[in-house]
């Protein structure tokens, strides 16, 4: 590859959940980086132009420099040596390598969690308790004439999503595009996604449950007391204006961040959300979709759910999965000081996690599979370098609206695959607990 | 029989084997030898406990118990007590019997019981006798006394029993309710009984409620009189305000079937 | 591990070359059924066991986005059916909806070696290979969802019937499919983009376009048929589950006018009584129908009492299932494809409506004359799990354990039908025929569901008992491309299947009037969206017959 | 036998099976509870003419009743357990239920129960609630004095009615001052004096000439009949004879009331006390005075 510059058409940005697959790039003649990301947001141009190949060692033990074969086998010895190891992280890779660390954790009878844990996992306990309606996002792009964002901000989280999915786009149906369409948004202060909406709701904080009960009053027709006007400013009147519309509309859709599921009430929070909605189609169709982060976190939580049943949060202590968010959950397991061994892939908990939580993870063996060096591969015992997903490393990722799109990568990386890294520590853990296996290797 | 743990477990350590029904007519050589999960390794009961048997059905467990899980775990008949805290999954299932704990409690007391008494001198977690992520039932009988405080989703789902919180409670007290009672002799926390369908919620202090819960009246409930001297027995001082008090009476969720209630003290 | 295996004194059924119970010696080498193998290959003696060619499933619901939002949705409902690991077979979870290493071991253990996916949108093609690939033992495939396709629609109703038919092969091959799914057709445009509603009638217009669901029905017919697909048009009927629809299901047999088809899950189909109230049985007007179209194939979808899930690409069915039960719902829609809707549910015996189900389900397998054409599905999990086919074989095999099982259910319900009055006892090569043999021949897979030279060696083995349920619960053996994955009832090894896919020609011009229509519908760029060659670690194209 | 200067007649008290309930009805102040009480114990002395016998059993204090409030105990006593069933939910609902700042709580722990609250209940016109506590099911009917709180299930159990005994005496002053002395002395628990404040003047004898009348006066101990009836008990000094009926929740109750009273109203003035049978073929407990009074 020398000479003339690479050109990657329809590449996949895996930086939010939006996960664009129409970018355009352009690699430099030696290979090594990305010199144009067309379509992309800037977002999305930081993620591709900003990505390098640096001069990292593969890997280091301890902090010293190591084979990629020897940092398999400490890392393998860490992990057999564990009563309770956890492996956390997952979004920020392939579902490719994600089924490899589920497959560790089965055969090390671990535990294993995602970064859902820690958006929108609330979601997805509210989901398991009340259900959904919901739709991929091109139907919200041909369809929806009403669309509402509640507690995100999508305009700096997801720059992109107004223009592809959700309010720009004119189709068949809608063919003025957001001329046709009603924007509203519910949040506690005015952002930048809110200066494009027709309704714009102040809340204030922490009233977002009440607000969305009073909807659902208002939506089912049933009592409820005016007090909600003081508990969350908002007038009956715009609330009863609001509701109307929404029962009126064609094809409806509330997008919701974590504004709402990571404030106090969390998955009552989301689940009064989706709950709504759902009262909603008693009289038109009406969907919902959580504005998603990280480019995979919901391939992450699709192979989980695949593989064990359950989405995020598994312990496969006693040889079979179960599920329990606060008690499996990485948080709640390093929080309460339980787990033994800690494996991070892709994710930094020693960045963001409690101080609790972090002075655990300094106390017990840490591998991380990360490109950079993060906060948590300081403390780590063993740490890999690994390639990036979707710039360096193909495979399958997912949108957050669950459509799976496969990677096109734009160059080669020096180091491994989070996948190939996770395979042979699965395949040298499997030997020093003396499972056979027969599975032949995966043709990439 | 007597237990007492020598050592303290590094990781969580499940340990239903603690149990009556599992005691019952086994030598003490058998119930050293039952298997304990240490993480993701099978241990003896023996590896972590000095048993004794003093001959006594009751089952006596001393120590830090904060890590141990599942004690007392779909317990039919019989008593523990235990001496100290303990952890998650407090008497699980449970139908009937009896377990004390003189320390605090992790999360899920009492989860999905039907029968039985539970009682917790100290505080306990989130989801004191609530059902499973997923399933719209927690508790169906039985009793859960807790005297000092516990944390969010008490009686998540609950259908039947008494649930009682000597201190405070917190948020989504009574949420998702069927039916039952729950006595809270301190503060509610927030949005206590959303989408409650029947049952009932007291408190002593006053409360900030949900728009779909409607005032009836301030009145004295004869049956909650009842209650307070029911629970009066089982140990905990009632004021007398607090018995020949006057109660706010709300009705809710009326999102669902309206027909739970909420009583706070009035005067 | 030699690859030869000999199978000895068993008793062999293998309908499809008229084999009935023979004692006859089976060869197997290198993953096929072969006349003869070296005299020290490794030897079973069947002797009191039977030797059956490995079960084939028409029609099941076990992979894709929608079996993994049950999944998902449904944490309650599996803690207590776990599937613990064993060596380096992976753990998982059970209930009506199992992970994917369960759903291949547990199909597996009961000696089905082939399952079909019913509902795939192809926008959802790719999870569903994913966890294909991860669903071992079992050979698979899935049909793809086209009868409320927007850009079909559109070519349909501007009566391009050629480029129509392009549209449909390039689909197949984009989307790695088996076979061509119709679900409530036309029923999707009424739900999104009408306030919920739904179309009833197989000559209603569907609102927002000129067309009716009759012209989709007999445009998908056709051009399965022209395409030469090994298996025709599977076509879930409109009005599943309503009072009556038994007038619409006869109507959509019709309008294949003597080509082949396939209706699925029928008893859901075979309704009399009037919309709104409670249903009557239509079997015998449906068994007549099939009796006397030779065209028209079908699998049953039997109803068995207990827990179950609803799944379906039919969302306003669910929606009103929803409001009768009030449980937790789920409506998931994917753009210009397809809806979906799913609910936990649980057939009850008391239940008028249930045990009506299970008694029309049951009617339909023994008034059928032809079993190749009415073979056995519960339309797992929609009628209850995939498990429950050991007791729906006894249920047809016995006589007396069918009357007591019916003494149990609701009689008003059981003795409104002809149920009680059918004395037919399957034989062990009916069974053979409804659970295997037929199957895969409906689906075109020659080299399955019997035990000739040249076959799969996907065979299994049980030993020959009174109770047919406890007999077919446990093989003793399950052989699949001629290795082992149960020995004496244990598990022996851990592989993958095969996923079985067709690639129909068709002319590469009809990509240029595809990619403007991805580009105005879709949110996924057109060259992203047929899944590469690549993704397919262990395939097989099964032949399509030639267009001429 | 002679106690004091009174003779005890070596006979026995013919007494019957009955079903006997306890309610506990409690009031926010003592009169309510009583004013309940006596309502629903009004119409209850005999089965020949009330269907079912009732009457006060004791004062309750807040510490004696479930909810804490001042009470009343009833006894209250049937032919049947279905009679008794249907008495039940008559009373409670026409007498308790009526009565202000009432509830109405089973007082018999025992295994057979009849449903009564879970009767009731329907007056809540879908309103009422239920409320579960240990074993106990306890009905809330929403009224418009606030609620009425009643239990489900009341225990019935086989009881003894128609203890007694006749006090025969020389003139009625101290008749009377001998059977409101033993009346006084016989507030027992398990048993009540279903007359008024517990004493007959009208004893009765099975059977009359009227063919409707399954009773009729007991003309052989009526002294103004003591020329005219075919047989008289009566010695001549006696001019007054009134009688004491006990019924009792079992034999023993009975027994040790119909002693302390026969012992309380034994007095100089009195001449016998002896008691009402039937010759013994109609009862199925034959109470002999002179063991009882023995011990």
């Amino acid at each position: 590859m020398s000479g003339s510059s690479k050109v990657i058409e329809n590449a996949i940005c895996t930086f939010c959940g939006c996960v664009c697959d129409d970018i355009e790039l352009t690699v430099d003649s030696g290979g090594k980086y990305i010199t144009q990301a067309k379509n992309a947001c800037v977002l999305g141009k930081s993620w591709f132009l900003e990505h390098k190949v640096e001069d990292f060692p593969v890997a280091l033990i301890d902090g010293k420099e190591a084979s990629l074969e020897e940092a398999v086998e400490a890392a393998a010895q860490v992990f057999v040596n564990a009563k309770f190891p956890t492996i956390y992280g997952l979004s920020d890779t392939t579902c490719e390598a994600q089924k490899e660390a589920v497959a560790i954790a089965d055969y090390l009878n671990g535990n294993i969690d995602t970064t859902t844990s820690v958006c929108h996992g609330p979601t997805g306990m509210a989901f398991q308790g009340v259900g959904e309606s919901t739709a991929s996002l091109g139907e919200i792009k041909n369809r929806a004439d009403f669309v509402m964002y509640w507690g995100g901000n999508p305009a700096e989280a997801h720059p992109r999503h107004f223009e592809r999915y959700a309010v720009n786009p004119k189709s068949h149906w809608l063919p003025n595009g957001k001329e046709d369409r009603t924007i509203a948004m519910v949040d506690i202060r005015p952002t930048q996604s809110s200066m494009i909406a027709d309704i714009f709701l102040q809340i204030k904080p922490g009233s977002d449950f009440e607000l969305l009960w009073a909807m659902r009053a208002l939506v089912k027709g049933r009592a409820f007391d005016r007090s909600v006007e003081e508990r969350t400013g908002i007038s009956l009147d715009r609330l009863e204006a609001l509701v109307q519309q929404m029962k009126d509309c064609q094809f409806g859709v509330l997008f919701f961040g974590m504004g709402l599921t990571m404030t106090r009430g969390r998955h009552f929070n989301a689940g009064a959300l989706l709950q709504l909605v759902t009262d909603l189609n008693d009289f038109t169709h009406f969907v919902s979709l959580p504005t998603r982060g990280h480019g995979n976190v919901t391939g992450a939580d699709n192979v989980v759910s695949w593989q064990t049943g359950y989405p995020f949060g598994v312990n496969f202590n006693r040889g079979y999965p179960r599920f329990n968010p606060g008690e499996f959950t990485t948080a709640d397991v390093l929080g309460r000081g339980e787990a033994d061994a800690l494996c991070v892939i892709a994710s930094d908990p020693g960045s963001n996690f409690s101080a609790k939580a972090i002075e655990h993870i300094k106390s017990i063996p840490v591998i991380t599979l990360d490109p950079k060096p993060t906060v948590t591969s300081q403390h780590a015992k063993v740490a890999f370098t690994t390639a990036t997903y979707g710039i360096n490393v193909p495979g399958t990722v997912y949108r957050m609206d669950n459509v799976p799109l496969s990677l096109r990568p734009a160059f080669d990386s020096p180091f491994p695959s989070d996948e190939m890294v996770l395979r042979a520590i699965k395949e040298r853990i499997c030997e020093l607990r003396g499972i056979t296996s027969n599975h032949k290797p995966v043709a990439a | 029989m007597k237990l007492s743990l020598h050592t303290l477990p590094t990781v969580p350590l499940e340990a239903e084997v603690i149990c009556p029904d599992k005691f019952i007519g086994n030598s003490l050589d058998a119930i050293s030898a039952m298997t304990v999960m240490h993480g993701n390794q099978a241990c003896s009961l023996a590896d972590f406990f000095t048993l004794t048997d003093d001959g006594l059905e009751t089952i006596e467990v001393d120590g830090d118990l904060s890590k141990v899980k599942l004690i007392g775990s779909e317990m039919t008949q019989g008593k523990i007590i235990i001496k100290g805290s303990v952890g998650a999954h407090l008497g699980a299932l449970m139908t009937g019997g009896e377990i004390l704990v003189t320390g605090n409690a992790e999360d899920w007391v009492g989860r999905e019981i039907s029968g039985g008494r539970i009682v917790i001198k100290g505080d306990a977690g989130h989801l004191v006798g609530s059902g499973v992520r997923g399933s719209d039932t927690g508790i169906q009988g039985g009793e859960i006394i807790i005297h000092g405080n516990a944390k969010n989703e008490v009686g998540n789902g609950m259908r039947r029993g008494l649930i009682v919180i000597g201190g405070n409670s917190g948020d989504f007290t009574g949420v998702n309710m069927k039916a039952g009672t729950i006595m809270v002799l301190g503060q509610l926390g927030q949005r206590p009984g959303a989408s409650m369908v029947r049952g009932t919620i007291f408190s002593t202090q006053s409360a900030q409620l949900l728009p779909t819960f409607t005032y009836n009246t301030t009145y004295k409930p004869t049956f909650l009189k009842r209650y307070l001297i029911y629970i009066k027995k089982l140990g905990f001082t009632i004021d007398d305000a607090y018995l020949n008090g006057k109660y706010q009476s709300w009705s809710g969720d009326s999102l669902e079937l309206n027909k739970g209630e909420i009583l706070l003290f009035a005067e | 591990m030699s690859s030869a295996i000999r199978i000895k004194n068993g008793k062999v059924y293998d309908p499809l070359n008229g084999i009935d119970g023979e004692i006859k010696e089976i060869c197997v080498q290198d993953g096929k059924i072969v006349d003869s193998v070296p005299d020290d290959s490794p030897c079973i003696d069947a002797h009191g066991m039977v030797v059956l060619p490995g079960g084939v499933d028409i029609h099941c619901h076990i992979a894709g986005h929608k079996v993994n939002l049950a999944r998902k949705f449904m944490p309650e409902n599996k803690r207590h059916d776990v599937s613990p690991r064993v060596n380096e077979l992976r753990s998982g979870t059970g209930g009506s909806v199992p992970s994917t290493f369960t759903t291949g071991y547990r199909y597996a253990t009961l000696g089905y070696t082939t399952a079909m996916e019913a509902a795939v949108p192809p926008l959802g093609a790719r999870h569903t290979i994913e966890e294909l690939h991860d669903t071992p033992v079992i050979d698979k495939g899935f049909y793809i969802l086209l009868a409320n396709n927007v850009c079909l629609n559109q070519l349909l109703e501007k009566g391009r019937m050629e480029e129509f038919r392009e549209a449909v092969a390039w689909w197949l091959n984009a989307a790695k499919g088996y076979g061509v799914k119709l679900v409530n057709p036309g029923g999707d445009e009424p739900w999104k983009g009408h306030k919920n509603s739904n179309v009833h009638d197989l000559d209603e217009q569907i609102r927002g376009f000129d067309l009716t669901p009759r012209k989709i029905i007999k445009a998908l017919i056709d051009a399965t048929n022209d395409l030469g697909l090994p298996h025709p048009a599977h076509i879930h009927c409109n009005n599943l589950g309503h009072s009556g629809n038994y007038t619409t299901t006869i109507e959509t047999m019709k309008t294949a006018e003597g080509r082949r088809v396939h209706i699925t899950h029928i008893q859901f189909h075979s309704y009399g009584g009037e919309v709104g109230k409670n249903p009557t049985s239509k079997a015998k007007e449906i068994s007549d129908f099939i009796n006397n179209n030779p065209n028209v194939s079908a699998d049953v979808g039997q109803v068995m009492f207990g827990e179950a899930t609803i799944m379906t690409g039919d969302a306003p069915l669910t929606w009103q299932l929803r409001n009768m039960t009030n449980k937790k719902w789920i409506n998931a829609d994917t753009e210009c494809e397809s809806g979906c809707g799913i609910l936990p549910f649980s057939y009850q015996e008391h239940i008028y409506t249930h045990a009506l189900q299970w008694a029309i389900g049951l009617e339909l397998f023994l008034m059928a004359k032809d079993p190749w054409r009415m073979v056995l599905s519960t339309d797992h999990p929609n009628g209850g799990s995939f498990m429950n086919y050991p007791k729906l074989i006894r249920l047809l095999m016995d006589k007396q354990f069918r009357k007591e099982q019916a003494a149990l259910a609701n009689q008003k319900a059981i003795n409104s039908t002809s149920l009680l009055d059918l004395e037919r006892e399957m034989s062990m090569y009916e069974i053979a025929i409804i659970s295997r043999a037929a199957p895969a021949k409906l689906l075109g897979l020659t080299h399955k569901g019997h035990l000739g030279v040249g076959g799969d060696a996907d065979i299994t083995i049980y030993d020959d008992q009174e109770d047919k349920e406890a007999m077919f619960n446990a093989a003793r053996y399950v052989i699949k491309s001629g290795k082992f994955f149960i020995k004496d009832y244990e598990f022996c090894s851990d592989f993958q299947g095969r996923i079985l896919h067709v690639e129909p020609e068709y002319d590469h011009a009809i990509t240029q009037k595809l990619r403007p229509f991805f580009e105005d519908y879709y949110t996924i760029q057109f060259d992203n969206y047929p899944i590469a060659d690549s993704y397919i670690h262990d395939g097989e194209v099964v032949p399509t017959k030639s267009l001429s | 036998m002679l106690i004091k200067s009174t003779e005890i007649i070596d006979t026995f008290a013919e007494a019957f099976g009955m079903w006997g309930s306890r309610v506990i009805v409690t009031g926010e102040t003592p009169k309510w509870a009583m004013a309940a009480a006596r309502s629903m114990t009004g119409f209850a002395t005999s089965v020949i003419g009330c269907k079912c016998e009732a009457g006060i059993e004791g004062l309750l204090t807040e510490d004696e009743t479930p909810d804490g409030r001042p009470g009343v105990s009833i006894l209250l006593f049937a032919g049947s357990a279905k009679g008794l069933a249907n008495r039940l939910v008559e009373r409670v609902g026409q007498c308790v239920m009526t009565c202000p700042t009432t509830a109405c709580f089973n007082g018999l722990e025992v295994e057979e129960t009849v449903n009564v609250g879970g009767k009731l209940r329907y007056f809540g016109d879908g309103y009422q609630s239920s409320k579960l506590l240990g074993d106990q099911r306890l009905w809330r009917i929403p009224v418009m004095e606030g609620e009425f709180f009643v239990e489900e299930s009341f225990g019935i159990q086989k009881a003894v009615g128609g203890g007694n005994f006749l006090v025969l005496g020389e003139d009625l002053n101290i008749t009377l001052a001998a059977v409101e002395a033993a009346v006084e002395a016989m507030q027992l628990p398990g048993v009540i004096l279903p007359f008024p404040d517990g004493v007959v003047r009208s004893g009765s004898k099975p059977g009359s000439k009227y063919k409707a009348l399954p009773a009729s006066t007991n003309d052989a101990y009526c002294p103004s009949l003591r020329g005219r009836a075919p047989r008289t008990e009566l010695p001549e000094e006696v001019t007054c004879v009134l009688e004491i009926v006990i019924d009792g929740l079992d034999e023993t109750a009975v027994k040790e009331a119909m002693r302390v009273g026969i012992m309380a109203a034994a007095r100089e003035g009195i001449r016998q006390i002896t008691a009402g049978n039937y010759g013994g073929n109609l009862g199925q407990y034959h109470l002999q005075l002179h063991e009882l009074l023995r011990g």
